[in-house]
């Protein structure tokens, strides 16, 4: 009986995502927030699809009159998947150069563009 | 980055092969067992990562530099929109191979059915082209990150 | 008629607009012709009269940007400065603004009814 | 197989497939990739006037991928849509013709901009993807597919962001503030997408609008989402990425992002009217959007007048701009419960907002072109160390001067002719509402008399002896800007009549929306 435990770890993994962007000081740390955020939304997507007892939804030789998780929110994860690496690649470059032209990573040096 | 030590570099020797091999066969039966494009790419884009981070440096082999990645990764991306666009007869993405009898479309039963390689019509040569696109693109990163990382390493020295 | 567009209450014609601007034009440069002619061009009549003294060079007389509207801002200096500080530019400032803007809305639209 | 009734994908895959060809284009020969971006982008801009013809003249067209019709029937005879398609109404297309059109202008112009020597191919393929992710932010049927294109429209974005940011590092922090923004962004919009699904195990749009029961967890999902596109929109409180993105950003870039703020406005819209229409409070969410009309306009051209950089000082009255739109549509959505204010005023209203949504495009793409004409030419932003620039540049000095009237609202030009529809409407909605919306108009003509005697007026400084006119291809781009806009202003209501009010019916009326997916049940 998993109850509603995973949507309890959705709220945490989003509230520890959301802390960390508002209050962390260095831009890694930053990037790793929105890592975590969207390993929540994964997660949730996830747990939509649950039935209990049911099976992965593998068609080739599956046990048949078994039942089967819901197929398409995985089907969604694992797009949110591919755009969280691609995201995340984006922005971790993008730290590489702060660093390579501010020589600083801290959130408070790192604003000349401001007012 | 200089080179890691001899064991690491004699496992490697032995390994990347079967991690390529690995990649290929998630690559080429994603639409049988889980898996497909992005995860095959991606595991087989881990066996550069090691070769990288073992040997110091990818420039030893000539072939693996960054003009052949973004020209695979090309070729990749545009295989894939040409197949989607071979489907134009109806609409576009249209699964024409499936059920059809030719290369890839045995015919099939719908629902619970064993399935084989090529039972699935247009799937695999999306497979193939999006693992084609992904571990070029994920060399591209894994070497980019690379010189990023030795850029920065000289500028902390000097 | 082309050109013509409702606009709830009455309409707003942009051509007949410009031929009333050309007709008024016309007449205003009709009455503006009918004027004195007798200076000539660049003598001592087209020069700016600066009560004798020679005109100084113009390249230092461009008021810049940032002086041009100073009483507008320093009248409104009690609102410019609170809202110049709060585009702080930093990122947490950034992320914090939107999560509360989303929570504020969701009260007002989650909760109310 | 005939090309018209595959025009809905052809505007997207045609550029997408020469985004792919480019990089290997560019090893062949640098030149050829600009030449090819535009030639595809003008492609794209005649598929998307023939599909704007085929809808205003037939109907909502719908364009199903790998399938001939939308439904799946299960053993059982339950049928539900499960396909991702394409539905395109009149507003869909009214949003694509602008899309289309800035950023074919926008290669255009950028054949000259951008110089030859780095990484021109990986420009023009990002400048491909973004005008593709865009064409799908606003033909999508399908919600999931939305948070897709919407996701790579900000990361196409901010990479185009930081295209100068190998020798410079304010482009570089700006594009980082704009892609943390995104992220979090997207990743709401995709969590209102899993209440969706969840709730309704259907991610079509119609499907869902059909079947909305507006229970608790919707109100969630619609308050996530109305939060996160105003911020992609560039609402007030949340609009601190647009100044630091719209001045770090290549000009033609800033143009094309404008409208990519624009193509998220238009999402807010679709989520609140197609989606939800009537089963929503409309007159809280209505003044929901109202007020984050009224702070943008009134804090946006506020901040605008204190700027010395002239690019972020247009980025400014992008967000004050942007206001306007919010304010005209709001009304029309406060107003849609009851019919007798909505025929009234309402419908109005909605118009002039729409209407200002291609003006603002038109006048304020023009206005980003001639400030980088001037920053091509002088090499900086900064308005105190320009000055006398008219002596030199006179096609762009005529461009900025109708570039500003348009803007302010002065009357030949296009920008007065939605303004008063604005002003008409929502006086009659709520007197003050107009009156704010009148002085900030009156600000924005200040701050441009400001732009325009710093930069333009003035004596001949020594610095800028050797300026002379901007080349041709950009100066192409800019006046082709300026006779759209004299043609708006003078004849608006063609546009009105044939353009905005089947957009503004095809909003209002959700039941037309649903039933050209679910009619052919």
């Amino acid at each position: 009986m998993i109850g509603n435990f995973p949507y309890i770890a959705v709220i945490i993994f989003i509230g520890l995502g959301i802390y960390t962007l508002i209050f962390k000081r260095n831009l890694i740390k930053i990037a790793i927030g929105i890592c975590l955020i969207e390993n929540g939304v994964n997660l949730f997507l996830i747990t939509l699809g649950f039935r209990k007892g049911a099976v992965a939804p593998i068609y080739t030789q599956a046990p048949s009159g078994q039942a089967m998780v819901l197929p398409t929110p995985q089907a969604l994860t694992l797009t949110s998947i591919v755009i969280g690496v691609a995201t995340t690649a984006l922005i971790l470059s993008m730290v590489m150069m702060i660093y390579k032209h501010y020589g600083t990573i801290e959130v408070n040096e790192v604003r000349r563009l401001r007012g | 980055m200089k080179e890691m030590s001899k064991i690491v570099r004699n496992v490697t020797n032995l390994v990347y092969g079967f991690i390529i091999i690995f990649g290929f066969y998630i690559i080429a039966h994603g639409h049988l067992t889980p898996g497909g494009g992005f995860q095959g790419g991606a595991v087989v884009a881990s066996a550069f990562a090691l070769l990288l981070i073992s040997y110091g440096q990818l420039k030893a082999k000539k072939f693996l530099n960054i003009n052949i990645f973004s020209l695979l990764e090309s070729c990749g991306l545009t295989m894939f929109i040409v197949v989607a666009f071979l489907g134009l007869g109806t609409t576009f993405f249209y699964n024409f191979l499936a059920n059809s009898g030719s290369w890839f479309g045995h015919m099939v039963i719908p629902g619970i059915n064993p399935g084989d390689m090529n039972t699935a019509g247009v799937l695999p040569l999306m497979n193939i082209a999006v693992g084609l696109e992904v571990f070029a693109g994920l060399g591209i990163i894994v070497l980019l990150m690379a010189d990023g990382a030795e850029f920065t390493k000289k500028k902390e020295n000097s | 008629m082309l050109g013509l567009l409702e606009t709830g209450s009455g309409f707003w014609s942009a051509v007949v607009w410009v031929i009333l601007v050309l007709v008024i034009g016309s007449i205003v440069y009709y009455i503006r012709n009918k004027g004195e002619e007798s200076y000539k061009k660049n003598t001592e009549q087209d020069k700016p009269f600066l009560s004798g003294n020679p005109e100084k060079a113009k390249e230092g007389s461009h008021i810049s940007a940032s002086h041009i509207y100073w009483g507008f801002t320093e009248a409104l200096k009690g609102y410019y400065n609170p809202l110049v500080k709060i585009h702080t530019g930093d990122i947490n400032d950034y992320s914090g603004w939107i999560v509360l803007i989303t929570v504020v809305i969701l009260i007002i639209v989650g909760v109310r009814e | 197989m005939n090309l018209s009734n595959h025009t809905p994908i052809l505007i997207l895959a045609v550029p997408l497939l020469a985004a792919f060809l480019i990089p290997i284009i560019g090893k062949i020969n640098k030149k050829a990739t600009g030449i090819f971006a535009t030639l595809v982008l003008g492609l794209s801009l005649i598929f998307t006037i023939i599909l704007a013809v085929k809808i205003l003249s037939v109907g909502p067209q719908i364009y199903v991928f790998g399938a001939k019709s939308p439904f799946l029937t299960l053993p059982s005879g339950l049928k539900f849509p499960i396909r991702i398609m394409f539905q395109v109404d009149a507003m869909g297309i009214f949003m694509g013709l602008i899309t289309a059109l800035v950023s074919f202008l926008g290669a255009i112009y950028s054949l000259a901009f951008i110089n030859k020597n780095n990484g021109v191919d990986n420009y023009y393929s990002l400048l491909l993807l973004l005008t593709v992710s865009m064409f799908g932010m606003e033909f999508t049927g399908d919600i999931f597919n939305f948070f897709v294109f919407l996701e790579i429209a900000s990361m196409a974005s901010v990479s185009l962001i930081c295209y100068r940011g190998t020798d410079l590092g304010e482009p570089v922090e700006a594009g980082f503030k704009y892609m943390v923004v995104s992220s979090i962004s997207a990743l709401m919009v995709l969590f209102a997408v899993g209440i969706f699904y969840g709730e309704y195990d259907v991610l079509n749009i119609a499907a869902i609008a059909s079947v909305m029961k507006h229970s608790q967890l919707d109100k969630i999902a619609l308050g996530i989402l109305v939060s996160v596109l105003a911020m992609k929109a560039g609402a007030v409180p949340v609009h601190m990425w647009t100044p630091d993105a719209y001045s770090e950003a290549p000009a033609p870039i800033t143009m094309i992002l404008v409208v990519a703020s624009q193509a998220s406005l238009y999402a807010m819209f679709r989520v609140v009217f197609s989606l939800y229409n009537i089963t929503l409070n409309t007159l809280a969410v209505g003044w929901i959007i109202i007020i984050f009309g009224l702070l943008s306009m009134f804090i946006g051209v506020t901040m605008a007048i204190i700027q010395k950089d002239i690019k972020r000082l247009m980025a400014y009255h992008a967000i004050s701009q942007t206001g306007y739109m919010l304010l005209g549509v709001g009304v029309g959505l406060a107003v849609l419960a009851n019919p007798t204010a909505l025929q009234r005023y309402g419908i109005t209203a909605m118009e002039g907002g729409i209407f200002h949504i291609m003006n603002h495009a038109m006048y304020k793409g023009l206005l980003f072109l001639t400030a980088g004409a001037l920053f091509f030419r002088t090499g900086t932003r900064n308005l105190d160390k320009m000055g006398g620039l008219a002596h030199y540049m006179k096609y762009t000095t005529i461009f900025f001067i109708i570039g500003a009237a348009a803007i302010a609202g002065l009357p030949p030009f296009n920008g007065f002719a939605s303004k008063i529809l604005i002003y008409e409407s929502v006086y009659k909605f709520n007197p003050l509402l107009s009156i704010i919306a009148m002085v900030v108009s009156i600000l924005t003509l200040a701050s441009f008399v400001k732009v325009f005697h710093s930069a333009f007026l003035g004596p001949k400084l020594p610095q800028f002896k050797e300026v002379k006119e901007v080349p041709r291809s950009m100066v192409l781009a800019m006046a082709v800007l300026s006779c759209i806009i004299i043609f708006f202003g003078l004849f608006p209501d063609l546009i009105v009549k044939n353009l905005v009010h089947p957009a503004v019916m095809s909003l209002i009326e959700q039941f037309k929306y649903t039933n050209t997916v679910l009619g052919g049940m």
